[in-house]
């Protein structure tokens, strides 16, 4: 009979940027239960809502996560302009989608980038993160920001991309993609990432979908759920598949995002294709009255809003439950039974975003 | 490079930020910005640390962490905070769990602007840090 | 707009019965949340092929209770420690019981205690 | 099969031989400023009427607007330079431009502009 240890796992931790925290009951390098605890990041930014009006709230929403501020800020957007019964152009509608595939691109690279450091293979994870800024440039180019796009407002978007940019980008984009396809060789292909990823951080089918996991996380479990299949903004006039992989494991999670990224340039480049001309916003009066839960596709998964006003500037109640916080559940289950070692390939593998997670 | 005589090594510690900076300051240890041909490493470890960079405002929890790090650290070493969070809170100043920019738990050397942080921005930071350093190790 | 989304109003007591039936009848629970008015509102929301249902109950703010769900649902119990770190919920028999150490935050219950909503903006 | 990978590594070693590198070279050269990027609010004083309204639509607090001395005060230490003050400006006397603040050792750098007085 071996004795029990704990091991706190993190906050500060050299292969994990942010700060999560696990306590690892551990039995002979074999890891019993993970407890996980919040509140390095917690800010509780949801009661900001009654000191902020709403369309200063989209900027605070943006600010949730930087990585998928997009989606974040295009969200409480979208349940706004549900609530408000507002109907945005559809120019504005395909921007949204053009710019959130685009973040979902960076991510994915941005998580790709950081796996392949967690397998130790430091050349892809430049490489990755090479691509990555190229991918930047253009985002920088169109919003005006890197990271934090701040495009999207109540009503529409803030910014146009011209028709006579739309050619160069597509041509940006068809190199980018090329060289993204060498590098999605090496992941699908090389020993190092098969190796390590290989069935570790198993989640069956059935676990999946009761522990409510979401995103790739579900999808490499072999279960097709993609909220991008609601058909919210303009998804609905575009064409593309849930991706789903069927080995259950941290080699499964990794091949869904490394297919979602071809999958994310198809669809910018049918929306390109179909981006109609007219405006990009309406103007806004009035305030919202109503609730709404607003369901989008982040790059980590699905991710819930709820929005409900009372008919003044500022909204009654906004929470956000994000994509990591319902992977929680499901990497306590899977981490309790591995090795010590693969523990931050594991906790990685979910995509933890934990500024989303704690808000 | 001659205005750089020395390699220092950074410790990044994420405080309760948005990701933003923390990618950027990521950002500029990977191919398009290349610190390292400064030598500046990234290093898990803070007792080989010249450099502390924080990202993000300070809460309640992670301002022990922030502290015990800076106390790790040998002398000389330079705090850089990185974003407007890091600096004065930000909007999350108001929060109920935000004790507001780093300066409430340590004594910061220079702060960097930007939400988020340009990784330009961060290398003229960090240049300015160095001079700090210089000044510092003299002493 | 997709409005397949639907809001069912329920007794505390009727809750866990009809989570269990939505649990047979293949939901995934998408998430618990909590909202403050001059009552609690609870709304535990579950998903089956893009139809969001929501169950709402009311709770009043002096000593708000709950049952937990996570017998049926054993990944809520990040939910309702938030429930119960955030708004001071007591949750009966959570099956990973945190005791208010989930988020760790020095103020009990800070959403449940701020007096932030109705104050109308920067003045 | 063995001779596959060594040529697979050839071509990647020369293709990085003959692309060039990736990297920046910032600070040594200088920074390329994409014209459409957020980075640095301005404002042109002769245009501004002092009516406050980008104050208060900041959400991070960082514009001070003083009707009395006549001054507009940023602090670039709390400005996020989302831009929600140039949409709200009427005279359309704000600006983002694309540089960027530099770093400070102090934790608030405000910039004050005075506003001259309407000519009649």
């Amino acid at each position: 009979m071996a004795s029990r240890t704990i091991i706190p796992f993190g906050p500060q931790h050299p292969v994990l940027p942010e700060p999560i925290h696990l306590d690892l009951v551990i039995e002979d390098e074999k890891v019993i239960e993970a407890v996980p605890s919040f509140g390095f990041v917690h800010r509780g930014l949801e009661l900001l809502v009654g000191k902020k009006d709403f369309h200063q709230m989209v900027y605070i929403a943006e600010r949730i996560c930087g990585i998928c501020s997009m989606i974040h800020g295009m969200g409480i957007c979208y349940g706004i302009e549900h609530i408000m019964k507002i109907d945005v152009p559809e120019r504005a509608k395909y921007l949204r989608v053009i710019w959130s595939e685009m973040s979902r691109i960076h991510s994915h690279l941005l998580w790709l980038g950081l796996a392949a450091d967690a397998a130790g293979y430091e050349s892809l994870f430049m490489h990755c993160w090479r691509i990555r800024e190229k991918l930047l440039e253009i985002i920088e180019a169109t919003t005006g920001g890197r990271v934090i796009f701040g495009v999207c407002k109540v009503g529409g978007t803030r910014r146009d991309i011209a028709n006579s940019d739309i050619h160069g980008i597509l041509i940006t984009l068809k190199d980018i993609e090329k060289d993204y396809q060498n590098i999605s060789k090496v992941f699908r292909d090389d020993y190092t990432i098969n190796h390590r990823f290989s069935n570790v951080g198993f989640l069956s089918k059935k676990d999946a979908f009761e522990l409510g996991a979401v995103g790739p996380t579900l999808r490499a479990s072999g279960v097709s759920v993609d909220m991008r299949k609601t058909g919210y903004s303009a998804y609905r006039h575009l064409e593309f598949e849930a991706l789903t992989e069927n080995s259950e494991d941290c080699y499964g999670r990794c091949m869904v995002r490394v297919r979602e990224i071809f999958q994310s340039f198809n669809l910018i480049y049918q929306a390109a294709e179909k981006l109609p001309n007219g405006p990009v916003d309406i103007k806004v009066t009035g305030n919202p009255e109503g609730e709404y839960f607003t369901r989008l596709e982040q790059p980590r998964g699905e991710v819930v809003y709820y929005i409900k006003g009372n008919g003044t500037q500022n909204l009654e109640r906004f929470r956000a439950r994000t994509p990591t916080f319902a992977n929680i559940g499901p990497l306590v289950r899977m981490l309790s039974g591995c090795d010590l070692a693969d523990v931050p390939v594991i906790v990685l593998s979910i995509d933890p975003c934990i500024s989303c997670a704690e808000r | 490079m001659s205005f750089l005589k020395k390699s220092p090594w950074i410790i990044h510690y994420d405080g309760s930020s948005c990701n933003g900076c923390d990618i950027e300051v990521l950002a500029c240890l990977t191919p398009m910005y290349d610190v390292e041909r400064f030598g500046i490493i990234n290093i898990g470890n803070p007792k080989h640390a010249d450099v502390l960079i924080i990202t993000g405002a300070v809460n309640s929890q992670n301002a022990s962490v922030i502290k015990t790090i800076y106390h790790q650290m040998g002398d000389p070493k330079v705090v850089l905070a990185v974003g407007i969070c890091a600096a004065s809170g930000n909007f999350f100043r108001d929060c109920y769990n935000i004790k507001g920019g780093v300066d409430t738990v340590i004594p910061v050397d220079i702060y960097v602007p930007g939400c988020a942080a340009r990784p330009e921005a961060i290398i003229d930071g960090v240049v300015a840090v160095l001079k700090l350093l210089e000044e510092k190790t003299k002493k | 707009m997709n409005m397949n989304q639907e809001i069912k109003e329920l007794k505390e007591n009727e809750l866990i019965s009809n989570v269990s039936r939505l649990f047979k009848e293949g939901y995934r629970l998408v998430q618990i949340s909590c909202s403050k008015s001059d009552k609690l509102q609870l709304d535990y929301s579950f998903d089956k092929e893009y139809f969001l249902l929501n169950l709402r109950l009311f709770l009043s703010l002096e000593n708000p209770e709950v049952q937990s769900i996570t017998d049926i649902y054993w990944s809520a119990f990040t939910y309702e420690n938030e429930l119960h770190d955030l708004f001071g919920i007591h949750v009966r028999e959570i099956n990973v019981d945190f005791k208010g150490n989930f988020y760790r935050i020095q103020e009990d219950a800070p959403f449940l205690n701020s007096d932030s909503i109705q104050h109308g903006g920067k003045e | 099969m063995f001779k596959l990978p060594v040529v697979k590594m050839l071509f990647v070693v020369l293709k990085s031989l003959f692309t060039g590198s990736a990297c920046k070279m910032y600070p040594v050269c200088k920074q390329e400023v994409i014209k459409e990027s957020r980075g640095f609010l301005n404002i042109e004083p002769s245009l501004c009427i002092l009516c406050s309204l980008c104050s208060k639509k900041c959400p991070a607090d960082a514009l001070v607007v003083n009707r009395e001395d006549r001054t507009w005060e940023v602090d670039r230490m709390k400005c996020i330079t989302c831009g929600a003050c140039v949409e709200a400006c009427p005279k359309k006397c704000l600006i983002l431009l694309p540089e960027r603040a530099g770093s400070s050792i102090r934790k608030q750098k405000t910039d004050q502009f005075n506003i001259p007085i309407e000519k009649p």
